[in-house]
């Protein structure tokens, strides 16, 4: 990705989650919040109406969320990165993720230290997963 | 009373039953503290992240500063009901008060709280000075009044309920009385799960348990458990 | 082997077990909540506190603002520590990746800690593309195994364990094999009341659990838990 500004768009259940990720992301100078999504029906719709490079995705949120959401995030939108945001420490959850097309993996006791890290590398098309986890798999 | 439970199929029932409840209640108290708290603790995570991100004391604009302390208030209010979410977590599970100031404090604090649930009014006797009472003996009247009280709320239309404890050297009596629409005929009712799981507790521990009821006038349950055969049995 | 549950005595000390594990096991919870995060929380809630009146923003000193951002740091870190117990304390009770991810996904997570803690190898061979579960299969394969692994580490002295997972439309079926001392003679641990609660918890659903054992040469699980029959059966 060579275009200078990475654009990223949040979707998690918690509000205070989303401002608090927005924040982070705002001090970062080639990175802006293209917009955000409460649930898993907002984030496919905003998935096809929303210009935006890399997706942060909570893995648990009420409605469509997890595993078959990022199937079908992924059918919409093959080539998106996803970096997916968990609550979940398991490996079992990140073998899973990954298998299901997301790009990275991070945990979110460790997101104010790794997010940015993770959004730009799955944005040059690498992938990311949480060290403690990575060492698992 | 005793040979309600003889047969084999009400108790492997009963087996069937307590596993189920169990593992309904771990589900549903994992998903709690896996959804509630983890994420209002992972929300002051990340709040207190940014916070220090932010921080640029001596060059702080005055908007800056106001942003700062805004963000400060709300991770106070999020510790302030993970707090409380923590203590209804733990109160649901098993009220700390049954072990830490006795029986009838905890029976108290049970009928408290089912009043101010259900709206119904209670009156509780108990007799001055009772002894402690073992584990089993106090945690066998607790969850048993629990279960009656359940059943109040749900079945029986009920306006005020009485409850009795008393101790006379040898058992331990409780009584629950309802003022509410009361049931037809005790036996059909008698082997469902809920009245024999209440059974089963008293029983176990060598007691019985008798219910009362006729239409119209209320249900009566009345429990007996010897003390002298259950000290020191379990730890 | 459904001969052995047949004795009334024996379901009955089942349901008086399921109901005592199961206070103690809610006590320990609802101390461990009550203790452990309503402490670190109210920490937590002080030191925020504390952060809001060092705030003196403008006129900050340098050792205010070093004093200051230690004070944040301690405060993150306890804020890590208690997501990490409230994991914890959520896993022990049910891991939410039986619900999440399924029973294979499990099983192997269920493996992998049971490996990390005792030292044991492992080896999971579970057949590719396993249809979803009835969750009352899953928890009694992912129960009954974990309780098999409790056995292992107290008393095989093994150093590998093998659990195949298979399924052929019928019925569900998990082998559970270890490598060390076995037991003299099966029969006479039959009725002991780990293993009646996992030959019950398979018979309930209409399966069976067969012990395998010689001294010396480990022990071995078999579980059969049809598959049909469980369909919508509870929610
Ligand atoms: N206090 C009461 N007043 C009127 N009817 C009652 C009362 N308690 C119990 N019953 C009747 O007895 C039945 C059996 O009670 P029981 O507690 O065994 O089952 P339940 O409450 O229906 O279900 P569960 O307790 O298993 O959730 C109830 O369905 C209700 O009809
Ligand atoms: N994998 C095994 N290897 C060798 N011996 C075993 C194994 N599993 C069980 N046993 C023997 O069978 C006995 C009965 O097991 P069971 O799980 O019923 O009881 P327990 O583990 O002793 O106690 P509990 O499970 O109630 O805490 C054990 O005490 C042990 O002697
Ligand atoms: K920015
Ligand atoms: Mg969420
Ligand atoms: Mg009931
Ligand atoms: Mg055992």
């Amino acid at each position: 990705m060579t275009r200078g500004m990475i654009r990223v768009f949040i979707a998690d259940d918690h509000a205070i989650i989303r401002d608090g990720l927005k924040q982070i992301i705002s001090f970062v100078s080639n990175m802006e919040v293209a917009g955000e999504a409460g649930d898993g029906d907002e984030v496919l719709q905003k998935v096809r109406t929303v210009q935006f490079d890399v997706l942060v995705l909570d893995m648990s949120m009420p409605g469509k969320s997890g595993i078959a959401l990022i199937q079908q995030i992924k059918a919409i939108r093959p080539a998106l990165p996803i970096l997916v945001l968990s609550m979940h420490q398991e490996s079992q959850y990140a073998v899973q993720a990954m298998r299901a097309g997301a790009a990275g993996y991070i945990t979110k006791n460790t997101a104010s230290s790794q997010l940015i890290e993770g959004i730009r590398r799955v944005a040059e098309g690498g992938s990311f997963v949480s060290p403690g986890i990575s060492e698992k798999l | 009373e005793q040979e309600l439970l003889e047969s084999r199929s009400q108790l492997r029932e009963l087996s069937a039953y307590l596993q189920s409840v169990r593992e309904e209640e771990r589900t549903r108290i994992s998903r709690e503290l896996h959804d509630e708290l983890g994420q209002s603790l992972t929300a002051i995570r990340i709040g207190l992240g940014v916070l220090e991100t932010q921080y640029g004391l001596q060059n702080a604009s005055a908007a800056q500063a106001a942003e700062w302390a805004k963000n400060l208030q709300q991770l106070k209010h999020i510790a302030d009901s993970t707090v409380e979410s923590v203590q209804r977590i733990a109160a649901d599970l098993r009220p700390l008060i049954l072990d830490e100031l006795g029986l009838a404090s905890a029976l108290d604090w049970l009928l408290e709280s089912f009043s101010e649930r259900s709206g119904i009014a209670f009156n509780l006797v108990v007799q001055p000075k009772l002894p402690a009472f073992d584990r089993d003996v106090s945690t066998a009247i607790f969850r048993i009044l629990q279960e009656a009280l359940t059943n109040v709320i749900r079945h029986s239309h009920a306006t005020a309920v009485v409850v009795e404890l008393q101790e006379d050297g040898n058992a331990i009596t409780l009584r629950i009385a309802d003022n509410g629409c009361g049931i037809d005929s005790v036996e059909s009712h008698e082997n469902s799960i809920g009245l024999l799981g209440m059974r089963e507790r008293a029983f176990m521990l060598g007691g019985r348990l008798k219910i009362q009821s006729r239409p119209g006038s209320g249900m009566r349950i009345d429990v007996q458990i010897p003390l002298a055969q259950n000290n020191g049995e379990r730890p």
